[in-house]
């Protein structure tokens, strides 16, 4: 009888396993995983590397001028659209720097101001229609709130954009994507207080960490049901 | 994102709205229309929203909210509109307005409909043959120019809808110029035979009136909840009304023939025979007994059995009504269209004043109106009686050239007055116009205007409610279409053509208008503040308040010149009354071309996009009718045909189809839905104010034989709630109303 | 010691009987009765099993383990799932409910214990299978078939045997 | 009126079943030919109402549903009756099923195929039907279990598989013999395929009986869950006319009746073009004859128990609702309905007619038609009258769209089944011989026994 | 593992809500729609076409019962046979109730409608199949089907009209599922603010569309957590609480003497929009 039996159990502990495993389900992928983004046409091929990148010590005119993010990306805090800069945020600098001033890109940048046109950038992160991401909360978070550096924290989802020139999508921007870093590194539990009952984990994707303090649960907070990203 | 806190965001700044819109210049007009269709990420497929430049306060995502005025109907509601990325997403009610108090109806939220509207006009057109040819606005205006050359003042005439503030002064030193008086200011539905009964009785055309303040309302046909002179002010004033002055609950009583909405909402809804409302007032004071002098011998012989019989009013009811008039006071009776729509209508709207006067009611609950104080920009009421003599005048043949702005009198004008036929008659007609409607379909050149919400202007709203205030009206966003011009432009490039020298100081309407402004800018409460301040916090609150001027009232109750005609026989070849229904939403069917509105159910029979007949059941019954059945309604004048619907609210001897559809013209959204009643409506005049008796018409109905399935919202239950306690009701002696919220 | 097979066919089952009978009362070196021979035939004939001799079925207890394993992982799957996503909350509900669980757990133990049933089947049955090197389509017809297979010893013996048994047809494997 | 002869040898059992994979009379391509256009019309229908938008089948808010959900109830139904000839009559050792019993479980098994293919036209958004599929995601979610409908899905899978299972193992026997008498190509390459190298070998012998009886086991309790949790869908829901405890037994009863009429049906046509006159006799038809009487009391004595209960209630608006499918838009169907399943069925009793092909044709038709309605009836008029009287629709009527792929179903169903019969043997040769073998020797029994007693 | 999950947190997948919980909090969004008020003129649901991207369907569609408005305003007229409706008729505004145990959402096969933390039944356009089962199971009929692709049908928006569609709504293609959301999108906005400074949203502070329009005031809205809110207030003061199907009230045997009830009550949804009576004088 043992004869026939292995088969059977070796597919029934299969079934076992998959079920356990599918059903927990604890391993979306990953945050930190690479997923390249088609090469963008833009009407302008803008340096983010000159911009945003370091200093070269070594020839200065050649290194990042480590310009903040936030310095151009103005409306990010502000707003859950983080937008593109105006034409006139370009000028205000370049108008005053006369070195660059005859490269083809900046020649091509004054061609739009003088005709007082926008410019018509491409998306590069373009979320499908029905997923709302809110920049302002998570620049409130980790860069007023836990005070991380800027590029850290925009790179968490735009890569490592100060190495690029024209942005690329550099992370997946998936769904499970997002939830592996609201599961993983940021417990949700319930809102605006001290949990009550055991509600604060009620609404969770996952079993959440129970807040230790009350200052840390108004930190704390993730999207607790669908509607918080899909309206 | 919409924040409300983005107003404050807006406070403070000062900017030059002008200046702001012309950099705004937003690229990316992929607006996200699909909202399920992909469902992955997108790169490099979508352009971002950009600018040229932007303030400070312009952030995409975030809603900002301007103040400007609402421009589908008189009522002059201040509105706020949404704007986003420099499109204006939707309007709001302005909570700093004393009229609408951050309310808006259903009808002034459809303006952004009718800005964005896909017919409208887009370039100048000029006849040719049967078609429309584009033009520039140099070759119109040297047109016009051209037209009017050589031609008498008085062989110009300009028909307008009601206008009023700084347009209406510009107009008036245009027609100035041409030398021309005739300004015919028309508007198809308007309250004029009591205004002019109000004149009588009260001493001002539009009294102020508070239901609020009222316990009992007791109206004649006024839907002040409809369509009614302001009806968001009065709605507010009503939900007052019903929470109660003293812990007491208003009480309304309408009478009417045809029920409206305010009589959908009444405590008790009296029918009475179709033009017998100023009888019955007769008859209640006369119930009252507290008339004396001449009032109380007019109402001597008005005793309920004869008042009764005369109305259809049970007797019971009279004493009833008036039992309640005389235990809570002070109240508020009204009269409304229903009242004003017969030969007589100026008797039964004093019989009715009459009444308010009895009850001791001015001075409670009516108030002497505020006014502003610059008569010159005062608003011009349209009425019909302005109609008629433009009609008589163009069927002589007297206009060489005719401008119409506003007013779509081939549609509205009642079919016996072959208002077409007669504008045919004219040299050359010019229409200033949104969407080629039928008034436009027959001009020779079409004037494309800039819609109510990338247009400047002001306006003196018709009916003031908390003290005098004028509105401002300025663009939310750019110009839709490049070639459209706002009213206030075309005028002043034509007042160039006349009096090039006194206007060139003005490059545009707007800087009139800011000129204009600013030199009253004490009066208009601006004193010891720079000019820009000034003008920005206007343009910020959208409104200017004025202490305005407060007139008094006549309380002297008199009852001279008040003889009813001689109760009139049933028509026997037409024998039903026809009662043109004037919806909250259609009204005169100027933005019918509104889909919301459109697909808006008529509170009253749910019924969309269509005309309907409303029969009483019982008559139906008679007739042999039911609903869906295709009748043909006709009149001495012409006849339409209809789907019935069976409508308990309207007297068995009258039949209704409501107003404002019914077009041939107006683009998609309007043409070929439903009838138009006005086309069968006869020219009967009020006796008194020579305005169109609208209710006078008289018709008969016949059966097609054919049925429609009627397009309803009404289920196939109908009004019907089966037994379950979905929408219930409580009489008053059975809660106690003081414990609430 | 190279082992042949050898087919016979017999027309009616009482004939094959007896052939039966003979083979198990007799001793014949190189073949054993209960390992060495096969009984083929048309339909399923209770009494094979009789005269064959008690020769047991496992394929129940494949069903039993399946049954059991499918309902276990059903449960289990949809509860852990539910555990686990929490966002779908349902009003009035638990987030892990019994009733839905245990229609589910239902379907999955039937599901389980069909399948794992007809794997014990094939398993027990031998399928799929070859076919035997002497094979008659006869036998999808109305003969009965013994195949036996013994050393060559054994041959000249059975074929006596079946042959005393009026077997309609004998067949036999070449030698090696 | 002759039953299967016992003396039949039974190489001509196999001649006769194997001729009609080969030869069938002519109306079996006629009804092909229908059957295909049907089915390309419910295509064309599909096709269209992908592109388009379910608007088009003129459903509305009230009325969601539609023919798609009542013609899929009727399908499930109708799939019962395979398992209730394999299965049940198995267990009861009812030898005379052993003829029929293998079209009626081709018959289960596509009728399960026809009614999934409902779940697919009925959905939205076809093309996100994998979101019910419980499947793990890097998303972390799942559909949800509470669903009566994600457990229509499970029984449904489970049940087809099933009965697929059930269906080939049945016929892995006679898969032999048709390889056994094919002549090489194609046809001989898939059932040497299929057969998996079966030799009727003690053995196998032994296993298959254990393994057949077992599944046949799982089959009965699992057509009466699938039944019920198709009541489910409904008994589940709070709306009036559906939230009925008596549903899940009166959808069983309903569904055996509904497929008792079909097989019926398909007898008499599978007898006539595949010429089986020999196997598929007049006492089979008779038994199922009078077994679908018996169904059709019980469905009957059920719809009463329904009705009744919700008369003699207190509740108001399922009462409504049954007082609006007696007279309101609905009543021709509804007494339709209960004519065609309660009135037409009493025809069954005449002893005359229990053997009469043309009555028995007709008859069963109706009661298909009759089984049919029911499902609409059971669908529609709740929709159409459920709690909320503002709803209440005045135009459910289906549009030519939902017509078409009802329509379209039958021809799928048709295609299927007469593929399946040309291609696989639809009678079971080996179980005809074990019935004639094992009444042979009842037969010599009791010629023995009254010989003894003589 | 999946297992052990299940097990730590037993107590907490077995539990009930709302029906054996403490109220949501800090938010759980409410409705008050006082009748009395409310005068059926169409605001509320203009405004909701305006502030949720609706489609307009046209007549045709229209008429085959294919509306998209999420606020419907119904009208009644007594049935006691009498000629004329003397009493006047009675409106109702009807959109989601957002049940707190709602039939719609346990029925939905992919978990497409919720229960969100904010005690809204919430509804994800981008998962749902059109199965069309909620709908079936709704006892209101308030959910809307998409029964075909609006965005590309013609005159629904036409491109200028595409601009007036709110970039914070989704626009929902052919095959889903939609209904009143409480005007999720300005409900999130607010909380986002309100999170950013650190404290919960404020009694006044945000509004749903229809409330805002609605020209008597009759729509009050709010979190009926928070007491000092108007919604609150009214519930309390009518006696109607959220998780009872029977009110306390209404067992007391001269009446409830309040005007506030919940449609459909009885089949114990447990609506979080309370209605107030009409009244009607009875002196007249």
């Amino acid at each position: 009888m043992h004869r026939f039996l292995r088969l059977p159990i070796l597919l029934v502990g299969l079934f076992m396993a998959v079920s356990s495993y599918a059903a927990n389900n604890s391993q979306p992928a990953l945050t930190t995983e690479d997923s390249l983004g088609p090469q963008v046409q833009q009407p302008i091929e803008f340096p983010h590397n000159r911009h945003a990148g370091n200093h070269d010590a070594s020839d200065p005119a050649k290194g990042g001028m480590e310009i903040n993010c936030q310095y151009c990306h103005t409306y990010a805090r502000r707003s859950a659209v983080a937008g593109i800069p105006p034409l006139q945020k370009c000028i205000g600098c370049h108008q005053s720097i006369e070195s660059v001033r005859n490269k083809p890109r900046i020649v091509e940048l004054f061609k739009y101001w003088d005709a007082k046109k926008a410019i018509p950038w491409k998306k590069v992160h373009d979320l499908p229609d029905f997923v709302r991401f809110n920049h302002e909360r998570h620049i409130k978070r980790f860069i007023e709130q836990q005070d991380r550096p800027v590029q850290e924290a925009c790179g968490y989802c735009h890569g490592d954009v100060k190495e690029m020139t024209v942005a690329r999508r550099q992370k997946p921007l998936a769904m499970g994507w997002c939830a592996s870093c609201h599961e993983k590194d940021h417990p949700v539990t319930a809102e605006g207080g001290a949990p009550i009952g055991n509600q604060a984990y009620w609404y969770s994707f996952q079993k959440p960490v129970a807040a230790q303090d009350a200052a840390a649960v108004i930190k704390a907070r993730g999207p607790n049901d669908c509607w918080q990203c899909h309206k | 994102m919409i924040d409300s806190d983005s107003v404050k965001q807006l406070a403070g700044h000062p900017f030059d709205r002008r200046d702001f819109l012309k950099v705004l210049g937003w690229s990316g007009t992929a607006v996200a229309l699909s909202g399920c269709g992909n469902t992955s990420i997108e790169d490099g497929r979508e352009t971002v929203v950009s600018y040229v430049e932007a303030s400070d306060y312009m952030v995409p995502g975030i809603g900002v909210y301007y103040n400007s005025t609402c421009a589908q109907c008189d009522a002059g509601c201040n509105i706020n509109g949404r704007v986003r990325e420099g499109r204006v997403l939707k309007l709001e009610g302005n909570p700093d307005s004393g009229i609408n108090k951050g309310k808006l109806c259903g009808l002034g939220q459809a303006g952004v409909q009718h800005h964005y509207n896909p017919d409208r006009v887009r370039e100048p057109l000029l006849r040719n043959g049967s078609k429309g040819e584009a033009i520039t606005w140099d070759k119109a205006y040297a047109l016009i120019a051209e037209k009017l050359a050589g031609v008498q003042g008085d062989e110009i005439a300009f028909l307008s809808g009601g206008m009023s503030g700084h347009l209406k002064v510009l107009l008036g030193n245009y027609l100035d110029s041409l030398g021309t008086r005739n300004h015919f200011v028309y508007e198809a539905i308007a309250p004029s035979v009591v205004r002019a009964a109000n004149v009588k009785a009260y001493g001002v055309e539009m009294p102020r009136y508070r239901l609020d303040k009222a316990k009992v309302v007791l109206s004649f046909g006024a839907d002040f909840l409809g369509a009614w002179v302001s009806p968001v002010h009065f709605s507010q004033q009503y939900a007052q009304f019903r929470k109660g002055v003293d812990g007491q609950r208003g009480v309304l009583i309408q009478v009417e023939s045809k029920m409206t909405l305010t009589g959908a909402n009444a405590d008790r809804w009296l029918v009475v025979k179709p033009g017998t409302e100023g009888v019955l007032a007769l008859g209640i004071i006369n119930v009252l007994g507290t008339a004396t002098g001449d009032v109380a011998e007019l109402v001597k012989g008005y005793d309920p059995v004869r008042v009764s019989r005369e109305t259809g009013v049970s007797v019971s009811h009279i004493e009833k009504v008036a039992a309640l008039l005389r235990m809570r006071s002070p109240s508020l009776v009204l009269a409304g269209s229903a009242a004003e729509g017969y030969a007589h209508g100026s008797q039964n709207a004093a019989a009715i004043n009459l009444l308010n006067q009895v009850l001791g009611n001015v001075g409670k609950t009516i108030e002497a109106p505020v006014s502003v104080p610059f008569p010159q920009m005062a608003p011009a009421k349209g009425n019909t009686a302005a109609l008629k003599s433009l009609n008589d005048g163009l069927a002589a043949g007297k206009y060489k050239v005719v401008f119409n702005f506003a007013a779509n009198p081939v549609f509205t004008a009642p079919g016996a007055m072959k208002f077409k036929d007669n504008f045919a008659k004219a040299g050359f007609k010019v229409a200033f116009a949104h969407y080629l409607d039928e008034t436009a379909l027959q001009a020779d050149l079409v004037l494309p205007l800039d819609s109510a919400l990338e247009d400047w202007g002001t306006q003196v709203p018709e009916y003031m409610t908390e003290g005098a205030q004028i509105n401002i009206q300025q663009p939310l966003m750019e110009r839709l279409h490049a070639n459209t011009r706002g009213m206030g432009d075309i005028v002043l490039a034509l007042l160039k053509q006349r009096k090039a020298d006194e206007y060139k100081g003005f490059e545009d309407y707007y800087a009139y208008l800011r000129g204009a402004m600013l030199q009253n800018k004490g009066a208009l409460g601006g004193g010891g503040v720079d000019d820009d301040t000034f003008w920005n916090e206007t343009l910020t609150r959208g409104i200017v308040k004025l202490a305005g001027a407060t007139g008094a009232l006549t309380t002297h109750a008199t009852a001279a010149g008040l003889v009813f005609p001689a109760h009139k026989e049933a028509d026997e070849h037409y024998p039903l009354h026809l009662i043109p229904g004037v919806t909250a939403s259609l009204r005169d069917g100027r933005h019918t071309n509104q889909p919301w509105l459109q697909e808006s159910p008529d509170p009253l029979t749910t019924i969309v996009w269509d005309s309907w007949v409303e029969i009483h059941p019982k008559k139906a019954t008679e007739l042999g009718i039911v609903e869906g059945d295709i009748v043909e309604v006709t009149s001495r004048t012409g006849s339409v045909k209809a789907q019935v619907y069976l409508f308990p609210g309207i007297h068995p001897e009258a039949v209704s189809i409501p107003v404002g559809r019914g077009h041939d013209a107006m683009g998609r959204y309007a043409k070929g839905y439903g009838v138009n009643p006005f086309q069968i409506m006869d020219t009967v005049f009020e006796a008194a104010t020579g305005e169109l008796a609208m209710h006078e018409t008289r018709v008969k109905i016949s059966k097609t034989g054919q049925r429609v399935l009627v397009v309803k919202d009404e289920g196939a239950a109908g009004a019907l709630q089966m037994g379950r306690k979905i929408a219930s009701r409580v009489s008053t002696d059975q809660i106690d109303l003081s414990k609430e919220v | 010691m190279s082992k042949r097979h050898l087919l016979a066919l017999y027309s009616n089952f009482d004939e094959a009987e007896a052939v039966v009978r003979e083979l198990r009362n007799t001793t014949i070196n190189g073949f054993d009765v209960n390992d060495d021979m096969i009984v083929k035939s048309p339909i399923e004939h209770p009494e094979v099993e009789e005269f064959l001799g008690d020769k047991p079925v496992y394929v129940q207890w494949f069903t039993l383990f399946g049954a059991l394993m499918g309902g276990l992982f059903g449960f289990f799957l949809i509860s852990g799932a539910q555990a686990n996503f929490y966002m779908q909350m349902k009003g009035g509900k638990p987030i892990v409910p019994f009733p839905p669980n245990f229609v589910l757990t239902y379907e999955m133990f039937i599901l389980g214990g069909v399948f794992i049933t007809i794997l014990g089947f094939l398993v027990c049955a031998g399928l799929p299978a070859k076919r035997s090197p002497l094979y008659s389509a006869k036998v999808s017809i109305d003969n009965i078939a013994i195949l036996v297979n013994a050393e060559e010893a054994a041959i000249s013996v059975l074929k006596a045997i079946f042959t005393k048994h009026k077997a309609l047809e004998i067949q036999e494997e070449a030698g090696k | 009126m002759k039953d299967i002869r016992e003396d039949i040898a039974w190489a001509k059992i196999n001649q006769d079943v194997m001729k009609s994979l080969e030869n069938p009379r002519k109306l079996y391509w006629v009804i092909l030919f229908f059957a295909l256009m049907a089915f390309g019309f419910g295509l064309g229908c599909e096709v269209y109402q992908y592109q388009t938008g379910m608007g088009v089948a003129n459903l509305n808010n009230p009325q969601v549903w539609g023919l798609y959900i009542a013609t899929f109830i009727f399908w499930i139904g109708m799939s019962h009756s395979g398992t209730l000839l394999s299965a049940i009559l198995h267990l009861m050792h009812a030898d005379w099923r052993k003829p029929i019993y293998r079209f009626a479980e081709a018959m289960t098994t596509f009728s399960l195929m026809t009614a999934g293919l409902f779940v697919m036209v009925h959905i939205g958004r076809l093309w996100q039907f994998y979101y019910a599929l419980p499947y793990p995601n890097d998303r972390g979610i799942w559909p949800n279990f509470q669903s009566p409908l994600l457990w229509d899905a499970m029984a449904i899978f489970t049940y087809l598989s099933s009965s697929v299972l059930f269906l080939f193992v049945g016929m892995i026997p006679d898969l032999a013999i048709a390889r056994d008498n094919m002549q090489a190509g194609w046809r001989q390459k898939l059932y040497t395929l299929l057969a998996l190298g079966w030799e009727g070998t003690d053995r196998q012998w032994r296993n298959f009986r254990v393994t057949y009886l077992t599944i046949a086991c799982f089959l009965i309790p699992l057509a009466v869950s699938v039944h019920s949790i198709v009541a489910s869908d409904f008994a589940m829901s709070q709306q009036p006319g559906w939230h009925v405890t008596s549903f899940p037994p009166y959808f069983v009863a309903g569904a055996l009746y509904s497929g008792c009429a079909a097989i019926i049906t398909l007898f008499i046509i599978l007898r006539y073009v595949f010429k089986f006159e020999e196997y598929m006799t007049l006492p089979i038809l008779k038994k199922i004859v009078r077994l679908t009487f018996a169904i059709a009391m019980v469905w009957t004595y059920l719809n009463a128990v329904e009705f009744a209960s919700v008369w003699y209630s207190h509740d108001q608006v399922s009462k409504d609702v049954l007082i609006q499918k007696m007279t309101g838009n609905y009543s021709p169907f509804w007494w339709g309905m209960i004519f065609c399943g309660s009135v037409v069925p009493l025809v069954f009793a005449i002893k005359r007619f229990q053997t009469n092909i043309p009555v028995l044709f007709a008859t069963s038709l109706l009661l298909n038609l009759g089984m049919w309605l029911e499902r609409w009836m059971i669908v529609a008029p709740t929709f159409s009258h459920g709690y909320y009287p503002w709803t209440w629709d005045h135009d459910q009527w289906p549009s030519i769209v939902q017509w078409g792929m009802v329509f379209g179903s039958f021809g799928w169903f048709t295609l299927l089944f007469l593929l399946f019969c040309k291609v696989f043997p639809s009678v079971s040769m080996y179980e005809v011989k074990e019935m004639v073998y094992h009444r042979t020797l009842h037969l010599k029994k009791s010629e023995t026994a009254e010989q003894g007693a003589h | 593992m999946s297992v052990s999950n299940l097990l730590e947190n037993w107590s907490q997948v077995r539990h009930e809500h709302p029906v054996n919980d403490k109220p949501h909090d800090p938010y759980k969004w409410a409705m008050a729609i006082d009748l009395d008020a409310c005068t059926g003129c169409n605001a509320c649901s203009v405004a909701c076409y305006a502030e949720n991207n609706l489609p307009v369907v046209g007549k045709e569609k229209f008429q085959h019962g294919q509306q998209m408005h999420w606020m419907r305003v119904e009208r009644y007229w007594d049935e006691d046979g009498r000629e004329f409706p003397d009493q006047g008729f009675q409106f109702l505004p009807m959109m989601c109730q957002q049940c707190e145990a709602a039939p719609c959402e346990t029925v939905c096969p992919v978990a497409a409608t919720n229960h969100t933390a904010d005690g809204l039944n919430s509804q994800i356009y981008n998962r749902c199949i059109g199965s069309r089962y909620c709908s079936a199971n709704c006892p209101f009929k308030v959910r809307y089907f998409n029964w075909y692709d609006y965005p590309t049908t013609e005159n629904v928006w036409p491109a200028e009209m595409t601009q007036q569609l709110n970039p914070d709504v989704s626009v929902r293609g052919k095959g889903v599922m939609e209904k009143c959301t409480f005007c999720v999108q300005r409900l999130s906005a607010a909380k986002v603010t309100a999170k950013g400074e650190g404290r919960i949203v404020r009694e006044g502070e945000v509004q749903t569309a229809c409330q805002q329009a609605c020209p008597t005031s009759a729509i009050s809205f709010g979190n009926i957590v928070n007491p000092e809110s108007r919604v609150h207030k009214q519930w309390a003061a009518q006696q109607v609480e959220l998780d009872k199907d029977k009110q306390a009230k209404n067992e007391k045997e001269e009446g409830p003497g309040l005007r506030g009830y919940r449609i459909l009550e009885e089949l114990r949804a447990y609506p979080s929009v309370m209605y107030l009576e009409r009244v009607r004088e009875s002196a007249v």
